[in-house]
């Protein structure tokens, strides 16, 4: 066993806010479990707000400022390969996080599965309308995916059309949604319910942003009931739909979870250790969290039980009476 | 004409004085040391080379420059012009020699611009009607009123300039240049107006480089050179004088020009006879 | 002097003998071909470049024209539609407002925390956030009276400020739902008039114009000036309503007018009064064209200033407020993107100058409805993200090339 | 004077003819059918009321606008002035009633601009003392020619705008009211200027509303009036008749005042006596 | 007239009484003085403000200060600053470029697959893709010059239409990798300068201010004009190297100073000299002041704007391509984001005019070093980005605020 560490700088670079988790779950969550397992480090935050060079610059920045270990979600998965030579030339350790850096091995990978999300999200979509006896018909559904310049949203897209491919629902229409903006997701889907109008049997939404524009859009053009709708991220108000019904499905992204292990191999790698892989993804050792999918029947389970949201948080106000019919209190 | 120079100093009441004024854009000095009286009822030209500094005077009095130094009493009481709609308020009404008209607005805006009759619905008609009358009292000749500035011939636009500075009650009116681009008839109405500004008691400050419209209704011509009084006179001065003051020599070029002329024609004649 | 009134003709303008006149309904018409041939347009243009546009998605899909889809148009265009109508107020002035988009998300993020979770009635959250807008546009206003900052400048510093405030105040939850039945959401969803309603309001305009233009071709007669014929005014009024209840008659087919999109036509129409028949519009007008002749003529520039800057950020915290309730949602999003560059392109594309002095209220609802279509028409076609902003970005050069055409001409014909 | 007014058609080439030329702007015929010559060594002055068309003429000549109809033919052939270019390549310099300078650049700029010395690096020294030298030839009275045109009084800007049109070697030379806010020094050397330049046998268009001015240089005086020729004169034509064919009337604004003032200094006089 | 020339003083610009003028080295000093006072300071606000930046970066976070992290710096700001220099000879001539950030992402894109993909020749790839941005430029001049379309509305559909074009050559791969360890990487990433080149070059200025301030003086004085003092040319030029001479020294305790940043600030001074120093730059500012008066100064202003659009493409088109060899990729993402506003804003807070006629090569180059300057020194805080964001905008603000400040003097003083 060789030395712990007691006083390194370790870099946590998030990219964007697009998704409310890396401020909200995966910082504090990094920085409690850094704290635990080193409380001499000093970990230093930043988040490039989708911006490739500016993650660049941040990077180069904590290296200035001394750091041994750098956590990486990068903008751009393929842009990050020069960052990993970069660091690796300097002996810095990167540890790739949330999305992979394929074509240049990182020391680490710790992440949640986009593309499995994906898959998981139009699977349990699926399998909810089959349940339902809901035939294709002449019907089928819509694909609402991220950003057409986001890497991530590419996975979770690749992953979605893995899940409906082969399900025997057709996809209707599909979207790219600029800057993840979920007015402009809601603009498209009122445009397909105008062309679609019945035949729209569900929707895919890559995140719960730009599912709740879809729902929106649903509810504006009076549509009742509100075909199952799915989302990801499991963010409040995502859950407060699926409480109230309108919502149905998201993905519970303890990211606490991922973060501590994060900070696990970091905290190993800067103690000259070599930290236990699970897997090989892209040539990098890697530990790969599945998350899970939620809908209003494990919603208590998934969400509540693991004090991932506090029943006070959830259940505001309208939401107080759904949270009762799913046993929250 | 001859009935006013005799008395030095005119009757009415002293509206406007100046103590040492003077003004510096940077390095240049543009006005040094200057004092000016003007009295109700009193027309004042002020005379001066190119770049004498008789805009920068009127634009210090209208409230869009402010003195570097200096003392302005308008009607026995000191004040400080520190914005055009202060000297407005005071009654000084001004036409700038740059006009100062906004180009995307029609003829009649311009003129009330800033009066505008009933503001929170504004009364088209009446001040059309207005607009016209103030124009025809000046032998305008604008096509329509309803046309934007941007496309009134230069003479046009003096003539709204003038018309605008009509439409208040002043008691001070500054004119830089009002006849420059007029027509000549034009420029006999604006002499007549001047004439009947005067009599109704107001004081007048009139700039020009044309000799005789300044003799013809000044009372007083004060002559600046390079940003310094240089002389007031009075309208019998002869014409040789003022020049002689305007551009600092006895020798300059419109005495040149004339002599050669004179020279030149006497030949002729000669050859002639 | 008694002279020159003497042989004038006996009407106040009328007596250029350079000038051609028309008169009559025949005068009426003529005239305008005239105008069309000299293209002198307004904003004709627009209007025709928009008919090619709606022709070429209607034949792409049948779509587009069903008068539920034109029905979402207009909720859509409402949104944004207000934030650009602030945008004119600082554009007509020459000066700009970056921040609009980050106002309109703060405003918006504003309703929802004090609404949603503080507990405060809708209307006083509502207040509030447009208030706090306003106080955005007084310190612009402030940067640029006091001292001189570029409102290019200071605006863009706003952009980024602001977008901070909304991160913050929606930092603990993200996004906020507002709640779906409430009667905010109602209005930015579903609330439609009734149908007598929106015919009812149809018909104003055109019996406003009678009335006015009546009152008017009286009071210039009185005067000894020229005056519309009465016969043109009633040409125009009728086919104004004409095409107005036409249309009302269409969007009635299915859900009807939004509540929302008559709120928009109202500002619109408010606006374009106070811009163009108040001494305010007039100083706004004359401060754009030439700040220093208007400060000489005793405006107070800076008052006016203030004033652009202030409506225009209460304006775009009111766009906010409505995008959160057609979003039923205030989420970290909202205001980003392309709010701020769809808001002054509106104005633009309208017709309204960047340069000042030029411009009116009619140009923010003429052009959000052009980048509406827009982006309307391509919802409804499948198409790749890379392809559908190639098409964006030639349709709405498109739209403008008509418009530019005209104004050519317009040159040429020394009517600039 | 006289020598000049006895010859109904100079003697010089033709440089330039107009037959019946039009423009309407709109709604508005600024010209309607001119005809008009310049003849080499000659001083064509134009005159008329305020809108009369004559900067619309000179624009036409210049390349600014393009005429609605009619044609032009210059030094025998015919010629179509599509831009301002055109009409400086073919040597029609133009000194415009608006100045037409760019107030950002400065005074040296300003007179070489479109003619700078040496394109690909500027010989600043070279067209400072070239601009001195034509600015000192019109007597001006500029502080520095190192400073934007934007602080220049309204006579020196005129002059610099004057100043660049000496600056080519052009064939004919077109005056919209050049000396309208000059000062008297000034307005004696660009009357000897324009002498000059008469006498090294290029044509010259003026215009002026001052008529002592139009009658000491020039040789053929064309009156304009509501955009149509009205009547052609000489230097010799008396003051009544001039304003006469430019107001349109005998009875006008300019004879009126004339005769008041006549009758009242007789008053005062007889008072005096 | 001989009579003029005879009571003219010696000099032929020394003549008018009115003008105080100061001569020698002390007169340097306190004319120096004298315009500090009066607010005449030219880019000296600018400076003064990014020394407070500094000043409070540095106290906040020593690193900040580090060579290192400086050098880091002039990477970043080379890529940006290079597209903020074509935007400033769109804004010379009062128009504007909304596209660059596309036209900079489509040029890395291209490069990525011509080079990378295609197997072309670097240098080839790079030559067309700047080649191809100037297409565009040639394109938004020609809607300009022929249908008189306003800049902002035809880049804006630009800025759409090349987003997609971009989108589409990277369609199926997303992003490209360019090779690490290619010399073009190497330049964006590594390359600095050998200590005794940048010590050579940083002495270069100050030698050409001394060979043609002498130069000068000597033509001046034959010529019969005032003349600076051969003394205070001297102080300049030994004040200018000694400050440069520093600024190097500093850096090359840690890397150096990068080759991309020397080619930046090559180009800069490139297009100064063409701006202040030849017809071309004078016609630029020309049409810019006046575009009318240009014209009929026989200046051929179509001319003018199609090389002021062209240029602008080609430099965003190479600032792009600068971006992927300093990113080692080019991506989907190249060139959106702020990019745009970040190149217009540098130029503006550099002091360029947004409505023409005014500005300068140098504003890029001290605009963007401003807006690397708040972006790095942030990076060093532990910053939520809701903090950021409102401390970007602040300090943005403040750092203007001065320049302002200085303006505002600068017009009591009449000035303007
Ligand atoms: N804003 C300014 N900045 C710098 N200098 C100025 C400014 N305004 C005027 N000047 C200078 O002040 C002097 C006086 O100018 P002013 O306009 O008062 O002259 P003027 O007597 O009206 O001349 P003109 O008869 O030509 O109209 C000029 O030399 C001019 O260059
Ligand atoms: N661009 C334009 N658009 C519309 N009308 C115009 C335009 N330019 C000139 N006009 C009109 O043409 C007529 C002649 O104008 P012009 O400038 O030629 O007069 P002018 O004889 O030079 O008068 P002045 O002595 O006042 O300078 C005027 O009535 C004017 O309103
Ligand atoms: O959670 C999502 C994240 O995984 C992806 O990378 O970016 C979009 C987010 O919504
Ligand atoms: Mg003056
Ligand atoms: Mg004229």
């Amino acid at each position: 066993q060789s030395a712990k560490v007691t006083d390194a700088t370790v870099a946590f670079l998030m990219p964007d806010q697009a998704s409310t988790r890396y401020e909200q779950h995966d910082y504090p969550g990094f920085a409690a479990e850094m704290k635990k397992l080193c409380p001499g480090c000093k970990v230093i935050y930043q988040n490039a707000d989708a911006d490739a060079s500016r993650q660049q610059q941040q990077f180069n920045s904590v290296i200035s400022q001394g750091a041994k270990a750098i956590v990486l979600d990068p903008v751009d998965s393929t842009a990050a390969a020069s960052l990993v030579k970069l660091a690796q030339s300097q002996g810095v350790k990167v540890i790739a996080y949330d999305r992979p850096i394929p074509s240049t091995p990182a020391d680490f990978y710790v992440s949640f599965n986009n593309e499995g999300i994906g898959k998981a999200i139009a699977d349990s979509l699926v399998q909810h309308l089959k349940s339902l006896k809901i035939e294709a018909g002449d019907g089928g559904l819509l694909q609402i995916n991220g950003s057409p310049t986001d890497a991530a949203a590419g996975l979770i897209k690749k992953g979605i059309h893995t899940g409906l491919d082969t399900s025997g629902y057709p996809i209707l229409a599909e979207y790219d949604t600029p800057e993840w903006a979920p007015p402009k997701a809601q603009q498209w889907a009122s445009g397909q319910i105008t062309r679609f109008g019945k035949k729209i049997l569900g929707v895919v939404a890559a995140n719960d942003g730009t599912g709740g524009g879809a729902i929106a859009a649903f509810k504006a053009a009076g549509v009742d009931p509100v075909p199952p709708v799915t989302g990801n991220d499991a963010t409040i108000a995502a859950l407060q739909l699926i409480v109230a019904g309108d919502q149905y499905n998201t993905i519970s992204k303890p990211s606490e979870i991922v973060a501590a292990a994060a900070a696990n191999v970091a905290v190993q790698l800067l103690s000259g250790e070599t930290p236990k892989a699970e897997t090989t993804l892209y040539d990098t050792p890697s530990q790969l969290f599945i998350p899970a999918v939620v809908t209003a029947e494990n919603l208590k389970a998934e969400i509540i039980d693991k004090k991932i949201v506090t029943a006070a948080e959830l259940c505001t106000g309208r939401y107080a009476e759904g949270c009762k019919k799913l046993g929250i209190n | 004409m001859t009935d006013i120079s005799d008395g030095a100093v005119p009757s009415g009441e002293l509206v406007l004085s100046l103590r040492g004024v003077s003004k510096n854009f940077g390095a240049v000095s543009a006005l040094t040391d200057i004092d000016l009286d003007v009295h109700a009822g009193e027309v004042v030209a002020l005379v001066g080379d190119n770049g004498a500094g008789k805009s920068t005077l009127v634009k210090i009095l209208a409230g869009v420059h402010q003195p570097t130094s200096g003392t302005v009493t308008f009607r026995g009481a000191p004040v400080t012009l520190s914005n055009p709609s202060t000297a407005l308020n005071l009654g000084i009404a001004t036409v700038f020699q740059d006009l100062a008209l906004c180009e995307n607005l029609d003829v009649v805006a311009n003129i009330f611009l800033g009066r505008e009759l009933n503001p929170l619905k504004l009364d088209e008609t009446a001040m059309e009607v207005k607009a016209w009358t103030l124009l025809n009292e000046l032998s305008a000749r604008i096509p329509s009123v309803r046309i934007p500035i941007a496309s009134l011939s230069g003479g046009q636009r003096q003539t709204v300039a003038i018309a605008r500075s009509l439409l208040l009650e002043p008691k001070l009116i500054l004119l830089d240049e009002p006849t420059a681009a007029l027509g000549v008839a034009q420029t006999a109405e604006v002499l007549n107006l001047i004439e009947r500004v005067r009599d109704r008691g107001l004081g007048v400050v009139m700039i020009s480089h044309n000799m005789e419209d300044v003799r013809a209704v000044a009372d007083r011509i004060v002559v600046l050179r390079l940003g310094r009084n240089n002389g007031v006179f009075y309208p019998d001065a002869s014409n040789q004088e003022l020049v002689g003051a305007i551009t600092g020599a006895a020798d300059n070029s419109v005495s040149r020009r004339a002599g050669r002329r004179q020279a030149q024609s006497d030949i002729t004649q000669e050859g002639q006879i | 002097m008694t002279g020159t009134i003497k042989q004038a003709p006996p009407l106040l303008d009328r007596s250029d003998v350079r000038v051609k006149h028309e008169t009559g309904i025949g005068g009426t018409v003529s005239a305008f071909f005239e105008r069309v041939r000299s293209g002198d347009l307004g904003s004709l243009p627009v209007v025709v470049g928009l008919a090619i546009i709606w022709t070429v998605f209607a034949s792409l899909n049948p779509i587009f024209l069903s008068s539920n889809n034109l029905v979402n148009l207009l909720f859509d265009a409402s949104t944004v539609g207000v934030i650009s109508l602030g945008i004119v107020c600082v554009l007509m002035v020459g000066e700009i407002d970056l921040s609009v988009g980050s106002i309109s998300g703060f405003a918006s993020a504003l309703v929802g925390t004090l609404w949603v979770n503080q507990g405060w009635p809708v209307a006083l959250a509502i207040v509030a956030a447009v208030a706090v807008g306003g106080l955005f546009g007084c310190l612009y206003a402030l940067l640029f009276n006091r001292l001189g900052m570029p409102s290019f400048v200071s605006t863009l510093a706003g952009l980024l400020a602001v977008l901070g405030m909304q991160l913050y105040v929606l930092g603990s939850t993200g996004s906020i739902n507002l709640p779906y039945g409430s009667p905010v959401v109602n209005f930015g969803q579903l609330l439609v008039m009734p149908h007598y309603v929106s015919y009812t309001l149809a018909a104003i305009p055109g019996i406003v114009m009678l009335v006015t233009g009546f009152r008017t071709i009286a009071r210039r007669r009185a005067a000894n000036l020229s005056a519309p014929s009465a016969g043109s005014i009633i040409v125009r009024a009728v086919a104004i309503t004409l095409v107005l209840e036409l249309i009302v008659f269409y969007l009635n087919q299915d859900r009807g007018i939004p509540w929302m999109f008559g709120l928009f036509v109202g500002l619109v129409m408010t606006m374009s009064y106070a811009l163009t028949r108040t001494k305010w519009g007039r100083s706004m007008t004359a401060v754009g064209g030439n700040r220093e002749a208007a400060r000489r003529a005793g405006i107070n520039v800076r008052r006016i200033y203030t004033s652009a800057f202030v409506l225009c950020s209460m304006l775009a915290a009111f766009g906010g407020v409505l995008a959160a309730a057609r979003l039923a949602s205030a989420s970290q999003q909202a205001g980003t993107g392309d709010v701020n560059l769809n808001a002054i392109a509106a104005a633009v594309i309208g017709g309204t100058s960047l340069f000042g002095g030029r411009g009116s209220a009619y140009s923010a609802l003429l052009g959000i409805v052009v980048i509406q279509s827009i982006a309307n028409g391509l919802t409804l076609l499948d198409l790749s993200s890379s392809l559908r902003y190639m098409i964006t970005g030639a349709v709405l050069a498109i739209a403008v090339i008509v418009d530019s055409l005209a104004r050519q001409s317009r040159v040429s014909h020394g009517r600039a």
